[in-house]
């Protein structure tokens, strides 16, 4: 039974991770339209992040955490002015095949310039008895990072001008528009929040796992899942799909098996299309 | 930043000279043609290997010791160790200077067929040296057999490769993998140990170098708690290291690649696992492993084939060889891609020709020989593995603290840590620390 | 609708290449004969996949798949039941055209951006399936499939080559066809062709399924060229992608773009990659942005609006 | 002998056979071509189609009118099985067809345009008729040259129907109905936004038709247009049926005229 509740409790960890990477695939593609498939690479970018400022810079790793958004929401707000922008009337196949062609370029030059050398941040390794359970610390401060993110995140949606106004995009771009809300800017402001938590889900990531150019594609697929889950734009959904993702994930691969596992996020995407296209969670 | 450039071997000044090299025989070979009027034509050696890819970081030094071997020849006529003893006559190998073309297979198998054609019928290459890992391997090994040409792969040993398959123009230079862990059940069974869980990833090579060992345990009379291949996407390998401890198990044995073993070991001290010995695939061996992780490195081991203070003849040249040209720590793979031309300089000293392809095919498939990474002999032809290699013993490693030990020559202290060989008793050069006594300690 | 391509000079000039491309083992290198081996795989490929998404307007992305299962099929045939090639390369082709008949009844109903993902899903799905213990006595898991099939290069070269022929052939009577019409009015408006009478869902199925079939078939010989299939082999990614990129080069629903842009690809990558072994997959990426942002339309598309070619959709 | 008594059976059964496809034809004949019984229709809460009954008679123009959000163009889909009812039935020359697939429909003899117009931009006018065709190549194409040269647009056969004008984009979607043989169509604001040259054009062209025995219903904002071409109206209001009958019967209709006309 303790390892019952050990195992569920590390699934709600685990997914609490799983949520920040998609919720910021919903928000960019429930509100600006595209599929991001560059999605993993900021993820790995963030790590990167994360890792050089420790390694280079001897900076906490919790602090990149906190660095990685400003940094990321700018990149990104400026990747979606120059390049991305221009996708939001041309059909999705263009989407998909330019977010494809960055995750290349991204990872490529990731690997061009830091080499495929595996890292990792040796920082809050090892674990804590609680009751008698057994808890890594780096994945229970990921945990209470990623709840502070997603609070802070819902908190900006809620009630600041910008987060309302980015609900109105999503919710109908034209209307927004005649209500005189900017919708390039929204979008652009969007794409970069996405990023943002992109980045900084990689900067927690840093703590957890091994860090390589081609780690990123582990995550897309599992926030694809996520996102479908969910329902898109919908970031309550996403939340709730990370943790249900996660938690599957821990249970599967202690009760039956890690390959089981491994197939739950492409059984999610098929069975929740097939059954509630709009995903599980009503908006 | 600095640090990183000095770990590894540069990777920009690597393939600067692979493109510039290409490049210039890719043109009809101009510098072979004006340098060496003169002299002979040179022997042209073709490499399609993992540059990009998953496999680039192994593919890259297994290439800086194919290079390495043939630039000592180039200088000398003869490399270091045994071969040293069949005479060095001079620049080059049997007079002619040795020259590479080397592309990339992105590891990919289906780039890579294509590539061994194109140096066969192309670029004309006279031999050719294997690719790195067992996937690509067995994919070219057919076109040995097609073209009739000696292909040596240095670093490939899965089963499927030479298993009742009779190749007569395809030879190994490791060890069977299963024998990469096999020090784990013997050491845990003289140490009286009970219970054991294997974890794996689910392709060719872990499966290749565990399965049996889950046999070999069970007849040991190890109770195997856990015989499982984890997905090799996985990301995250503490739902399963979990899985792997909730049996308690005394050994926990597995893995997969580097990044399997570093994520394994910061699994398993993130669910406090705590088992007697850990033994890891592959990443143990490499420095990046004990640079990731740090002091948690501490007493896990792993398979080695070679390490830079094991006595084999030439080994301490070879090192500093290496240390020479490529300013950083050569690892096993390079040490293989060194032996690999070894293998092929003693045939082709022994035959004395190049052109005469059956002829070396026969000898690489009858010589015994001692490299620098250690011993090489093969099942003959005829055999129904033939051409597997069967003379080299693999070694297990342990990283152990470095305080208070005295070092070998070339034995180097990584984050406070070394290396030792703790298996087989023959050439151990520390005892093993058993049980785990605990993260941390 | 002037058959421009249809004069009696196009149609000698097809011949006098087919009459070429068919000698070719006879004084062409091995190397050139497998360069253009894969160059035919791939034509097969982007005009398969373009036979479905480009008509339809159903962006697949899960062509590997159609190859991966009907890879699997034939190689195990090879390997385990030491079935001749030429019989398990069609009852792959078979079985991944079949399967992909109920497969297409279920998906094709899920619309757009959905689809897509969901034969994203179903690929990587299939290719984690084939890992799990359940499967693993059929399939051998992740240990993957190593087999030598026992065909000439030459034989491999014909195979593909005529195949990539009736592919080529094909989608030019398609296109040219009512079926092909009807497909495109599904690309244009899918609600407003069933009013007028066009059974969609069956003209889609038959489209995805032959496109499963040839790509299917191309898939088998792939995996026999290359002596050994595995999970990941299988089921990449790339085996998606570059068709995709290459119909995006040639030219989307046009007939001969995936043709040409197989091609080109293929000479541009092994030109790139000779020279810049590292940065070569980066700059395949910067590409692919390129040619979304400046190029959308594709070759074909270009020059058509260009007026070098004519606006016909016969090209 | 036991033949005999097989081959008289056989006989009898063919009899009756013939006997009842007869008794079909003729109630089939009496049946008005399309029948709409009792249908409702919700989404979510709202009630777009409340117990909605009507019979449209073989070569009627009828008007559908009604405000917005009435339930027009719901009926429409209804008709044309692009959606479901939740209860009710609708008949098509007897047959009940709800339920079936919009093609099927298509097929047995329903068209549609549409009010914002569907064609198909990126194939030419000629696909665009071809593509809805039934029957041989060379038929099918004559068919189509006719129509286009019905509609005034034979000369634009080869250009993509992208190219055309609002106006000329309403008379091809109307050649495509009229490519696969509908016998009812139904046409969404057809004189909406069109020039009234143009207009009249289309509308002499559906007068046309109707002599030449096709059946139509026409939704429609422009009262006059409902006043002065068809012979019956059925006002809509809240998804009801709140009037039926000749053009001038409903005019007067006082509920209607407070609802339409806001009095």
């Amino acid at each position: 039974m303790t390892n019952f509740i050990e195992i569920l409790i590390r699934g709600v960890m685990l997914g609490s991770l799983y949520a920040l990477v998609g919720m910021g695939l919903t928000l960019v593609w429930g509100v600006v339209g595209i599929v991001n498939i560059a999605h993993g690479e900021f993820v790995m970018l963030g790590a990167y992040l994360a890792f050089w400022s420790f390694s280079l810079l001897h900076l906490n790793p919790l602090l990149s955490v906190v660095l990685a958004i400003p940094v990321f929401f700018f990149a990104g707000t400026m990747i979606h002015k120059r390049i991305t922008e221009r996708l939001t009337k041309a059909p999705e196949l263009s989407a998909l095949i330019l977010t494809f062609g960055m995750s290349i370029l991204i990872w490529n030059l990731a690997q061009f310039f830091w080499t495929n050398t595996y890292r990792s941040v040796p920082y809050l390794t090892g674990s804590f008895p609680f009751f008698g359970l057994v808890f890594a610390k780096s994945k229970t401060v990921s945990f209470f990072l990623a709840i502070g993110i997603t609070a802070a995140l819902f908190a900006f949606l809620k009630y600041s001008r910008l987060g309302k106004g980015i609900r109105a995009t999503s919710q109908n771009p034209e209307v927004a528009l005649v209500c005189g809300i900017n919708t390039i800017k929204m979008r652009a402001v969007t794409f970069g929040m996405g990023i943002g938590l992109a980045g900084a889900a990689g900067a927690i990531v840093s703590l957890q796992w091994v860090i390589f150019p081609q780690m990123g594609a582990s995550y897309v697929s599992k926030a694809f899942a996520i996102v479908v889950l969910g329902g898109l734009g919908n970031i309550q959904g996403a939340l709730a799909g990370g943790l249900i993702i996660g938690v599957l994930e821990s249970l599967v691969t202690q009760y039956w098996s890690a390959k089981m596992a491994q197939i739950i996020p492409s059984m999610t995407i098929l069975l929740i299309l097939l059954l509630r296209p709009t995903g599980l969670f009503k908006r | 930043m600095k640090k990183e450039d000095k770990k590894g071997l540069s990777r920009r000044d690597f393939l600067k000279g692979t493109v510039i090299g290409t490049a210039a025989l890719g043109m009809g070979g101009f510098a072979g043609k004006t340098v060496f009027a003169q002299a002979k034509a040179p022997i042209k050696i073709g490499v399609a290997i993992s540059l990009t890819g998953a496999w680039a970081r192994e593919g890259e030094l297994e290439a800086g010791g194919y290079k390495l071997w043939g630039k000592v020849i180039n200088e000398r006529g003869c490399t270091f160790g045994e071969v040293e003893k069949l005479g060095c006559p001079g620049p080059g190998l049997l007079g002619r200077q040795v020259e590479f073309v080397v592309y990339d297979d992105k590891s990919d198998p289906s780039e890579a067929i294509k590539l061994i054609r194109k140096l066969v019928v192309s670029d004309k290459v006279d031999l050719i040296l294997g690719p790195y890992g067992s996937a690509v391997s067995n994919a070219i090994a057919p076109l040995a057999e097609d073209y009739k040409i000696p292909i040596i792969t240095p670093l490939a040993n899965a089963p499927v490769i030479w298993e009742g398959k009779k190749r007569e123009w395809f030879v190994g230079v490791l060890p069977a993998a299963w024998r990469n862990l096999f020090g784990c059940l013997q050491i845990g069974k003289e140490k009286g140990v009970k219970t054991a869980a294997f974890i794996y990833s689910d392709t060719a090579f872990p499966i290749g170098a565990t399965r049996p060992l889950v046999a070999r345990a069970k007849e040991m009379g190890i109770q195997v708690v856990l015989d499982e291949a984890y997905p090799k996407e996985t990301a995250d390998w503490e739902p399963m290291m979990s899985k792997a401890w909730s049996q308690k198990p005394d050994l926990i044995i597995g893995g997969g690649y580097l990044p399997d073993s570093i994520g394994l070991v910061k699994a398993a001290k993130a669910v406090n696992a705590t088992p007697k010995m850990f033994g890891f695939l592959v990443g143990p061996a490499i420095s990046d492993f004990a640079k990731s992780l740090k002091g948690d490195a501490t007493y896990v081991t792993g398979e080695t084939f070679w390490e830079p203070f094991v006595k084999t003849p030439g080994n301490l040249d070879f090192y500093s060889a290496y240390l020479k040209e490529y300013k950083s720590e050569p690892s096993y793979h390079a040490a293989a891609g060194f032996a690999a031309g070894q293998i092929l300089e003693r045939a082709a000293k022994e035959v004395n020709n190049i052109e005469d392809k059956k002829a070396l095919r026969d000898k690489l498939y009858s010589i015994k020989t001692t490299t620098i990474f250690g011993e090489y002999e093969v099942n003959p032809l005829g055999h129904p593995d033939s051409g597997w290699q069967v003379g080299k013993a693999t070694n297990l490693i342990q990283w152990q603290k470095a305080e208070g030990k005295r070092l070998l020559p070339n034995q180097v202290a990584i984050e406070g840590m070394v290396k030792q060989i703790v298996f087989p008793s023959g050439v151990k050069t520390a005892d093993v620390i058993f049980p785990f006594p605990g993260w941390g300690k | 609708m002037k058959d421009l391509i249809g004069g009696h000079k196009t149609w000698l000039g097809i011949a006098i290449l087919m009459a070429f491309l068919t000698l070719i083992p006879f004084f062409a290198t091995d190397y050139w004969m497998t360069l253009l081996v894969l160059i035919l795989i791939f034509t097969v490929y982007a005009s398969g996949w373009n036979l479905f998404s480009g008509l339809t307007g159903y962006t697949n992305f899960g062509l590997a798949w159609f190859i991966g299962v009907s890879g699997y099929v034939s190689s195990l045939l090879i390997a385990d039941h030491k079935f001749f090639w030429l019989f398990a390369w069609p009852i792959g082709a078979l079985f991944v055209g079949i399967v992909s008949i109920g497969v297409g009844y279920i998906l094709l109903r899920i619309k757009g951006v959905y689809f897509a993902i969901s034969m994203v899903a179903l690929t990587e799905g299939t290719r984690e399936l084939i890992g799990t213990e359940y499967l693993e006595p059929i399939t051998h898991g992740g240990k993957g499939v190593p087999f030598v099939a026992g065909i000439s290069l030459s034989a491999l070269y014909w195979s593909v080559l005529l195949l990539a022929f009736i592919t080529v052939i094909i989608c030019y009577k398609i296109t040219s066809s009512k079926f092909g019409l009807r497909l495109m009015a599904i690309r244009e408006d899918e609600q407003a062709a069933e009013t007028m009478g066009i059974h969609t869902t069956r003209d889609k199925i038959i489209a995805f399924a032959l496109s499963a079939f040839l790509t299917g078939l191309a898939g088998a010989i792939h995996f026999t060229y290359q002596n050994y299939i595995d999970p990941s082999f299988g089921f990449t990614i790339h085996l998606t992608l570059t068709p995709i990129v290459m119909t995006l080069f040639g030219g989307v629903g046009t007939v001969f773009g995936p043709a040409i842009g197989a091609t080109l690809f293929t000479f541009i990558h092994e030109i790139l990659w000779a020279e810049l072994t590292i940065l070569y997959m980066a700059i395949f990426g910067a590409i692919l942005i390129a040619l979304i942002l400046f190029f959308p339309q594709g070759l074909l598309g270009w020059m058509k609006e260009r007026g070098i070619l004519p606006r016909i959709r016969k090209i | 002998m036991e033949l005999g008594i097989w081959l008289l059976e056989f006989g009898t059964q063919v009899q009756q056979a013939y006997f009842l496809k007869e008794l079909k034809r003729n109630r089939m004949q009496k049946e008005p071509l399309l029948r709409i019984d009792d249908v409702v229709k919700k989404f979510g809460e709202v009630v777009a189609l409340d117990h909605c009954s009507f019979d449209i008679e073989r070569g009627s123009i009828t008007g559908l009118i009604g405000p917005n959000g009435a339930g027009k163009t719901t009926l429409f889909n209804l008709i044309t099985g692009v959606l479901q009812p939740d209860s009710g039935h609708v008949f098509f020359k007897g047959e009940e067809i709800t339920g079936k697939k919009p093609y099927e429909i298509a097929r047995k003899g329903v068209g549609r345009t549409y009010q914002i117009i569907r064609i198909f931009p990126k194939m030419t006018l000629l696909e665009n008729l071809i593509v809805v065709g039934k029957g041989r190549e060379r038929k099918v194409m004559e068919r189509a040259m006719e129509l286009l040269h019905l509609v005034r647009l034979l000369e634009k056969r080869d250009d993509y129907a992208s190219d055309l004008s609002f106006g000329q984009q309403k008379l091809l979607s109307l050649a495509q109905v009229l490519m696969f043989d509908a016998e009812l169509i139904l046409l969404d604001e057809p004189a909406a936004g069109i020039n009234p040259t143009l207009q009249n054009e289309l509308m002499a062209l559906i007068h046309r038709l109707n002599e030449g025995g096709k059946t139509f219903i026409i939704v429609e904002h422009d009262m006059s247009v409902i006043m002065n071409h068809c012979q019956n109206a059925i006002a809509l209001n809240y998804g009801q049926k709140i009037a039926e009958g000749s053009c001038s019967l409903v005019q007067q209709d006082e509920r209607l005229l407070e609802h339409y006309f806001g009095r």
